[in-house]
């Protein structure tokens, strides 16, 4: 090797060493923590699978560069997704981070991602801390904050004139928020919140009690199969008949509709997109691996699609320079793509203003179950706690 | 044997019963400071319950037992011990995973009222050298000498026998509850037992279980016979061989 | 006690392995692995927490299965602490041993009225009460644990950064580990070790066993907590899962691969237990099958552990 | 008469120590024999190797021409040894009826075997307290059960282990009717226990163990006529 | 307020029965073998499972049911002869680390032929209902899993107290040696009592499966509910383990129910509603220490 051209590349090798920051990086990585076993895991794998099939469609790249995507399961345990995190950015040292399903995870997990000054896209978990007080330049909220899908449900108990409401969550922070979001648009009465375990999955004695409370409508949030038990149980008990059941759109998924069947005919649920989104831009759909996508639309997985847009755009935006945070922030606040699920804009606080619609599980023209688009709640809805925000 | 003697243990009426049967049927028995008192009768007369209820392992269900002027009722094994009543087992149970040496040392250091107690956490055990040097000497006596860096398990069963009594008198002890020292021993192993068990004989109280009658009526100053969990006599080896009641217990005679 | 090997070559093997860890911090930040140095705090804490349930299995012969209620009480007091706005560690920990010394004083003195199974089960359903009351207390974060936000000050040193924790990680195991080493050799080891070999032989010989065993398993307690108290720092997060069963299965797991018993046991199985975690789920999801048949294989015929293979621990019989 | 049991050079020990140095011992199809000897001499340990509770360091053990020695407890029961052992060891959570039933079998197509009805007929207080837990019953009882327990497996050998201890004279008396009985229905029986005199009548031969070797052996003439034995091997 | 204590109770016993089918091998293994056998809940889920693929192959939850016991009975009987077997002698931390091994592998291998997501697992539709009884609807399908429930505690009665096998079994829990040396093969019947042990749980799993969820991991938390359950009940006795069984179900399900309400009477409602859920779930480990504090040896103690 000729002395000259060695030097060459040990200024080369200098250079990129003490200048990393104003070198373009050369891919783009990605820690991808969700739930993915358990009970929980319905959501997480639908968010994953939205996820890839949009860096699929963009030819395995973000932004224009190669897109590394790191997949680790949390089991939904807190501490788990801690120490996944801690490594995904002290030894992956990813650009950034998506996939958290549960609010707990997510505000366990928050403060060193933030700290480390990655940008955590969230493609579900909407905590209202980091809504208001709490809220980070570095968290971004391409789904909804945790209350707004339960605010929907509540205006609508509300418009429906329900008079006598039980309220069933499980006893964690998402459960919490969907409580207090309900009851910011139900004004009427609660005769009963039920707090239940994370994760149970017998109902018998809260049914028990909804049956004695005898209201007109349940309003329940239990992500994953929570929900799904409690449905169950809830039309075996026989309290469909004279209840209404509503739930927000997630728990009304296809999954649960296909567990369900058509026992659930009584089931409300609002979304927040308004047609399917089975066809988006490329026309593709849904990796079928878990299930045949084309039994019934399916919501979850367009939050990790939307996710990894979102990536997408902002890495372009600033041309592949991840180290810019200032730009590369600005970039991902502009938004520069289309949901497929309509549109929406970020708020000062990162989480989405968007329109919220109401579906009812219904039969389709071929007879088969689906939840079908009923009519909007609100328009360009925001979230409560913007105003606490005070966006450094 | 004509000096004045003073009581040092009395069992009154003591009663064990498992379940519907009585080990102990309202047994007494007085032991006199500096005798062997053999404790004789058939399998299952209670013998081993009376040890146990005696020692503390097992409570009466009824009866009185004062030793040394102290009502035993609510004292735990390891009371009784410190007061001076220590217990030898029927089947060798040793720490037999540890050292002969340290077998006795454990039982060495027992004695709170010589060294304090054993909640001493840094210290290294090692520098108790006084501790030691009494083990060697409870070794020697009972000729374990060149034994001591053995493991107890790998002792033959006689030694074993006799690393039990060592241990005993560890606790220096002022009444000694021997559960039959010489079980399962071959003849000379016997032999050897029952001369150690004789030179100890003249510094401690004994309360001696055996079935090997050579040695009890070698050994023992007074007999207790115990049939049906009852004392039914007691006294000098000569007088109770030519019990009547004994006789018919020990024999089936019918005479 | 004729049951350890304190040989001069285990002086030099733990010295070495001592200016080892002492460089770790230097060499993983030469190669910029700096997550290794949080990995390695975690490993140092858990060994810390392993070997203080091997003090109480291995040594007291108690076989608690209730270990993480301790762990979870210390990382639960320093958490509740800086809740409450006390983030001093020379406050924090010493409460944090502290409570979980008195969680284990009080479990301890109803647990150990009771033998073999029972002694099991019952530590086993005191840890399950402690978890429930955990998770049920929405005050202390119910099912979420408890988030510490900032780790513990302790004068001028910064525990934020990772290599000073992960010192004061190593000082903490190190000492520990002394003081074990004395004890075990002390005038109470040899009791408890005794204790574990004949119970009834040691209380008929005086020793009030009862309170020697509640000793020691106060100890191990109070150590555990330590742990736990170190835990909640390195982690940030107080979790229930903490004082779940399975944790104390955990535990049992790498002291019994390790090696019961052995000073160094707890020490040995949490590190290759940590390790194999953090490297075998890079090459198989499921290793875990492969965990299970090395523990099966060490039960059945290791029952003296990694030390025993090696000769470490007490000799076999 | 062919031997139905025969033990040559028997060697047991449990652990470290050696129990049995040699005991030989045989027994003929409807014999009534007994092992003798002062308490820990090895005659529960002879029978423990007989019936397969305590695996022989040394010697034989042929049962019916088999060697029998090493195998496992239920297939020596099952060849057609019982035991009634010391300390009766009946099942305390079972009741009486239960104890009896549970081993009923007639492995070997005795003609005439025992059964339920039978036993309550040799025993009529086990038929009174059919129904009650074995923990329930007094010594005596519970000895009549251990008995009425191993008879049911209709033996071929029936082993009693201190067939009388502890027991008050009256039921005593009647544990003794009841061997003669069996003697007479042709049983083979061994039997440990202590009234020597009563033995003699009961018994055909004696064997007596001291430190684990035989040391006498004789029929019940003989033994009769020799009380210096008793007291040099037996007596206090 | 009768109707929903009522509802209540049946909700407990039938919670508490299906503990029972679990409680009632684990405590025969426990009590006969002296081996504590955590991979138990293991077998559970294993039965749980190999239901749900039965049933989602054949179209007929009984087919499910009855293939998953079967099949589980026989796992059961292999892994006693083969590995289980060597632990009875080793003392409890030896069986308390293999069978914890025995549960990760489980779950794995589990994960690696199912995955890791729950499986699905759906009651006969006409028992998705709800029935009328004196006046109320209560869900058909927990009314037949309280049918099953004394349905099997019958037959085990039946099975314990009444043939010959079972009085082995007993006899074999209280003097191993005794029962050998009147001709019975206990080490058979051991296995024979860890098969039935083994379809007992996969009873459990595919009934419990489609009210609860079919997922790894399931088998851990019924488990220790279970030992709560035996050690209450007295290790060893089917009595013991239904009456342990039936106070737990009943305790945990009306404790959950009622206390909240209860402490709302006497305290704030801001300390009752905290405090209610946390002593409602700590109230079966409260009933269990108390119990070994006073009766260390459970309620029905099974050697005499």
């Amino acid at each position: 090797m000729r002395p000259t051209k060695c030097l060459f590349a040990l200024a080369t090798l200098l250079l990129l060493g003490t200048s990393v920051h104003a070198a373009e990086a050369t891919s783009v990585k990605v820690g991808f923590l969700s739930t993915l076993s358990g009970p929980g895991a319905g959501l997480g794998i639908d968010i994953r699978d939205g996820f890839n099939l949009a860096v699929k469609q963009l030819n395995g790249k973000l932004g224009g560069l190669p897109a590394e995507v790191i997949v680790v399961d949390d089991q939904q345990k807190p501490e788990v997704a801690q120490q996944i995190a801690e490594k995904f950015l002290k030894k992956d040292k990813v650009d950034f981070m998506t996939g958290i399903v549960f609010s707990n995870i997510m505000l366990a997990v928050g403060q060193p991602v933030f700290d480390n000054k990655t940008f955590y896209i969230s493609a579900n978990a909407g905590p209202s801390q980091y809504a208001g007080e709490q809220c980070n330049p570095y968290f971004f909220n391409v789904a909804w904050q945790n209350d707004n899908l339960h605010e929907a449900v509540g205006k609508y108990v509300m418009d429906k004139g329900f008079k006598n409401v039980v309220l069933v969550a499980p006893n964690y922070p998402g459960g919490k928020d969907a409580m207090v979001g309900f009851k910011r648009f139900y004004k009427g009465k609660v005769s009963e919140e039920i707090y239940t375990k994370l994760g149970q999955l017998d109902y018998a004695a809260e049914l028990a009690q909804i049956r004695s409370l005898k209201p007109d409508a349940v309003f329940f949030f239990l992500p994953g199969g929570m929900g799904i038990n409690f449905v169950k149980q809830f039309v075996a008990a026989g309290l469909s008949s004279d209840t209404q059941l509503f739930a927000p759109g997630f728990s009304a998924d296809e999954d649960v509709i296909k567990a369900v069947g058509r026992r659930c005919s009584a089931c409300s649920t609002p979304r927040t997109g308004r047609t399917t989104w089975r066809t988006p831009r490329t026309g593709a759909s849904l990796p079928t691996s878990r299930r045949n996508t084309d039994v019934c639309p399916h919501f979850t997985p367009s939050q990790g699609f939307d996710a990894a847009l979102l990536i997408d755009g902002a890495v372009r935006d600033v041309k592949g320079r991840l180290d810019d945070k200032e730009a590369l922030r600005k970039a991902l606040e502009a938004k520069h793509f289309k949901s497929v699920r309509g549109d929406f804009k970020f708020n000062s606080n990162h989480y989405p203003v968007q329109n919220y619609y109401l579906r009812v599980i219904g039969r389709d023209a071929q007879g088969r179950v689906t939840n079908k688009t009923m009519g909007t709640v609100f328009t360009n809805h925001a979230d409560a706690y913007v105003a606490q925000c005070k966006m450094k | 044997m004509s000096e004045r003697r003073t009581t040092l243990l009395e069992v009154r009426d003591v009663s064990k019963h498992f379940g519907g049967i009585y080990a102990l049927n309202e047994a007494s028995l007085v032991l006199e400071s500096g005798e062997v008192h053999a404790l004789i009768g058939p399998n299952g007369a209670g013998k081993t319950t009376l040890i146990h209820v005696l020692s503390g392992a097992l409570p009466a269900d009824a009866g009185q037992v004062i030793f040394d002027g102290n009502d035993l009722a609510r004292r735990a094994m390891h009371e009784r011990v410190a007061l001076g009543l220590a217990r030898s087992y029927q089947i060798t149970n040793l720490f037999s995973r540890l050292k002969v040496l340290d077998n006795v040392t454990m039982a060495v250091q027992s004695r709170v009222r010589d060294w304090g107690s054993s909640f001493s956490f840094w210290k290294p055990f090692s520098l108790d050298s006084a501790i030691v040097d009494e083990a060697h000497d409870l070794l020697a006596q009972v000729s374990l000498t060149g034994l001591a860096g053995r493991r107890a398990s790998q002792l033959s069963h006689g030694e074993q026998r006799c690393l039990e009594v060592a241990l005993v008198l560890a606790t220096k002890p002022k009444l000694l509850l021997l559960d039959e020292p010489m079980a399962g021993m071959g003849p000379e192993e016997s032999v050897r037992m029952v001369e150690l068990i004789e030179h100890l004989a003249r510094r401690v109280t004994m309360l001696l279980v055996e079935h090997d009658m050579d040695a009890v009526f070698r050994l023992a100053d007074r007999i207790s016979v115990l049939v049906g969990g009852r004392v039914i006599a007691s006294g000098e080896p000569a007088v109770i061989r030519a019990d009547h009641e004994v006789r018919r217990a020990y024999l089936g005679d019918a005479e | 006690m004729g049951l350890y090997a304190s040989s001069p070559r285990r002086r030099v093997a733990a010295a070495i392995t001592l200016l080892a860890l002492l460089a770790l911090p230097w060499l993983m930040q030469t190669l910029d692995q700096g997550f290794y140095v949080s990995f390695a705090s975690r490993v140092l804490i858990f060994a810390l927490a392993a070997t203080s349930l091997n003090l109480v299995i291995g040594f007291g012969g108690m076989i608690s299965f209730g270990h993480a209620a301790f762990f979870g009480a210390g990382a639960y007091t320093v958490a509740i602490l800086a809740e409450g706005g006390v983030h001093s560690a020379a406050l924090a920990w010493p409460l944090a041993l502290a409570v979980a010394a008195l969680l284990a004083l009080l479990i301890g003195a109803i647990s150990l009225r009771t033998r073999g199974v029972y002694f099991i089960m019952i530590t086993l359903a005191f840890a399950q009460m402690v978890f429930y009351l955990i998770v049920s207390l929405k005050s202390w974060g119910g099912d979420d644990g408890l988030l510490l936000l900032r780790r513990s000050t302790f004068g001028s040193l910064d525990l934020k950064d990772d290599t000073t924790f992960y010192f004061v990680v190593l000082a903490t195991l190190a000492l520990v580990l002394l003081a074990l080493d004395r004890l075990a050799h002390s005038r109470f080891g040899r009791v408890i070790q005794s204790i574990r070999e004949n119970e009834t032989r040691m209380e008929a010989l005086g020793y009030p066993v009862f309170s020697y065993k509640l000793v020691c398993f106060v100890i191990g307690g109070a150590l555990a907590g330590l742990a736990g108290a170190l835990l909640v720092n390195q982690s940030g997060l107080a979790s229930p899962n903490l004082l779940h069963w399975m944790q104390s299965g955990t535990l049992m797991v790498m002291i019994v691969i390790g090696g019961v018993g052995s000073v160094f046991g707890g020490v040995v199985g949490a590190v290759l237990l940590l390790l194999c975690e953090e490297f075998f789920v890079e090459i198989s999801p499921h290793w875990q099958i492969g965990l299970g048949l090395v523990l099966l294989a060490v039960v059945l015929w290791a029952p003296l552990g990694i030390a025993g293979l090696f000769g470490w621990g007490r000799s076999r019989e | 008469m062919s031997a139905l049991l025969e033990i040559e050079a028997l060697e047991t020990a449990y652990g470290s120590s050696q129990v049995l140095f040699g005991v030989s011992l045989s027994i003929a199809a409807g014999e009534v024999v007994t092992l003798l000897g002062r308490n820990g001499m090895g005659k529960t340990t002879t029978v423990r190797s007989i019936c397969g509770l305590q695996t022989p360091r040394g010697g034989s053990i042929r049962f019916c021409g088999e060697r029998i020695d090493g195998q496992s407890a239920d297939r020596i029961g099952r060849a057609g040894i019982a035991l009634v052992p010391e300390g009766r060891q009946i099942f305390p959570n079972l009741l009486v009826r239960e104890n009896l039933l549970a081993f009923a079998a007639n492995r070997h197509g005795v003609p005439d075997p025992w059964t339920l009805d039978r036993v309550y007929a040799f025993f009529p207080r086990l038929a009174e307290r059919a129904g009650v837990l074995g923990g329930r019953l007094s010594g005596g009882e519970q000895q009549m059960l251990a008995i009425g327990r191993a008879l049911m497996t209709n033996p071929k050998l029936l082993i009693l282990d201190e067939a009388s201890e502890g027991l008050a004279p009256l039921v005593r008396e009647e544990i003794w009717r009841c061997l003669d009985t069996l003697r007479a229905s042709g049983q083979t029986i061994l039997v440990i226990d202590k009234y020597v005199e009563r033995l003699i009548a009961v018994a055909d031969r004696h064997t007596i163990l001291e430190r684990g070797q035989v040391v006498w052996q004789g029929t019940s003439a003989e033994l009769d006529a020799d009380h210096g034995i008793w007291h040099r091997y037996l007596g206090i | 307020m009768t109707q929903l204590i009522l509802e209540q109770a049946l909700n407990g016993l039938q919670f508490g029965l299906m503990l029972f089918l679990l409680a009632a091998g684990l405590t025969l293994v426990f009590g006969i073998m002296d081996m504590i056998n955590l991979a138990h809940g293991s077998l559970y889920m294993v039965g749980a499972y190999l239901a749900a693929a039965v049933t989602q192959a054949s179209g007929s939850f009984m087919v499910g049911i009855g293939t998953a016991m079967l099949a589980t009975a026989l796992l059961g009987a292999l892994l006693e002869v083969s590995l289980l077997r060597r632990l009875y002698a080793r003392d409890h931390l030896a069986q308390v680390l293999a069978t914890f091994a025995l549960i990760l592998i489980a779950n794995e291998v589990v994960r690696m032929i199912w995955g890791a997501q729950p499986m699905l697992l759906n009651a006969p539709d006409a028992l998705s209902g709800p029935v009328s009884i004196g006046g109320f609807f209560y869900p058909a399908y927990r009314l037949l899993l309280i049918g099953v429930g004394v349905l099997v505690a019958g037959l085990l009665y039946l099975l314990v107290s009444h043939t010959r096998l079972g009085m082995w079994v007993r006899a074999g829990a209280s003097n191993r040696e005794m029962t050998e040396a009147l001709g019975v093969n206990v080490r058979l019947l051991f296995t024979a009592v860890f098969a039935v042990g083994a379809a007992l749980c996969a009873l459990a799993g595919a009934m419990l499966g489609p009210l609860l969820a079919v997922q790894v991991g399931m088998g851990e938390s019924i488990l220790i509910l279970a030992f709560v359950v035996i050690v209450i009940g007295g290790i060893g006795s089917i009595r013991g383990a239904l009456v342990g069984s039936l106070l737990v179900g009943l305790v945990d399900t009306l404790g959950r129910a009622a206390l909240p309400s209860l402490l709302r009477e006497v305290l704030s409602p801001e300390v009752a509603s905290s405090l209610g859920p946390a002593l409602a779930s700590i109230l079966i480990y409260v009933l269990m220490a108390a119990i070994l504090f006073w009766r260390p040896e459970g309620l029905f103690p099974a050697r005499g």
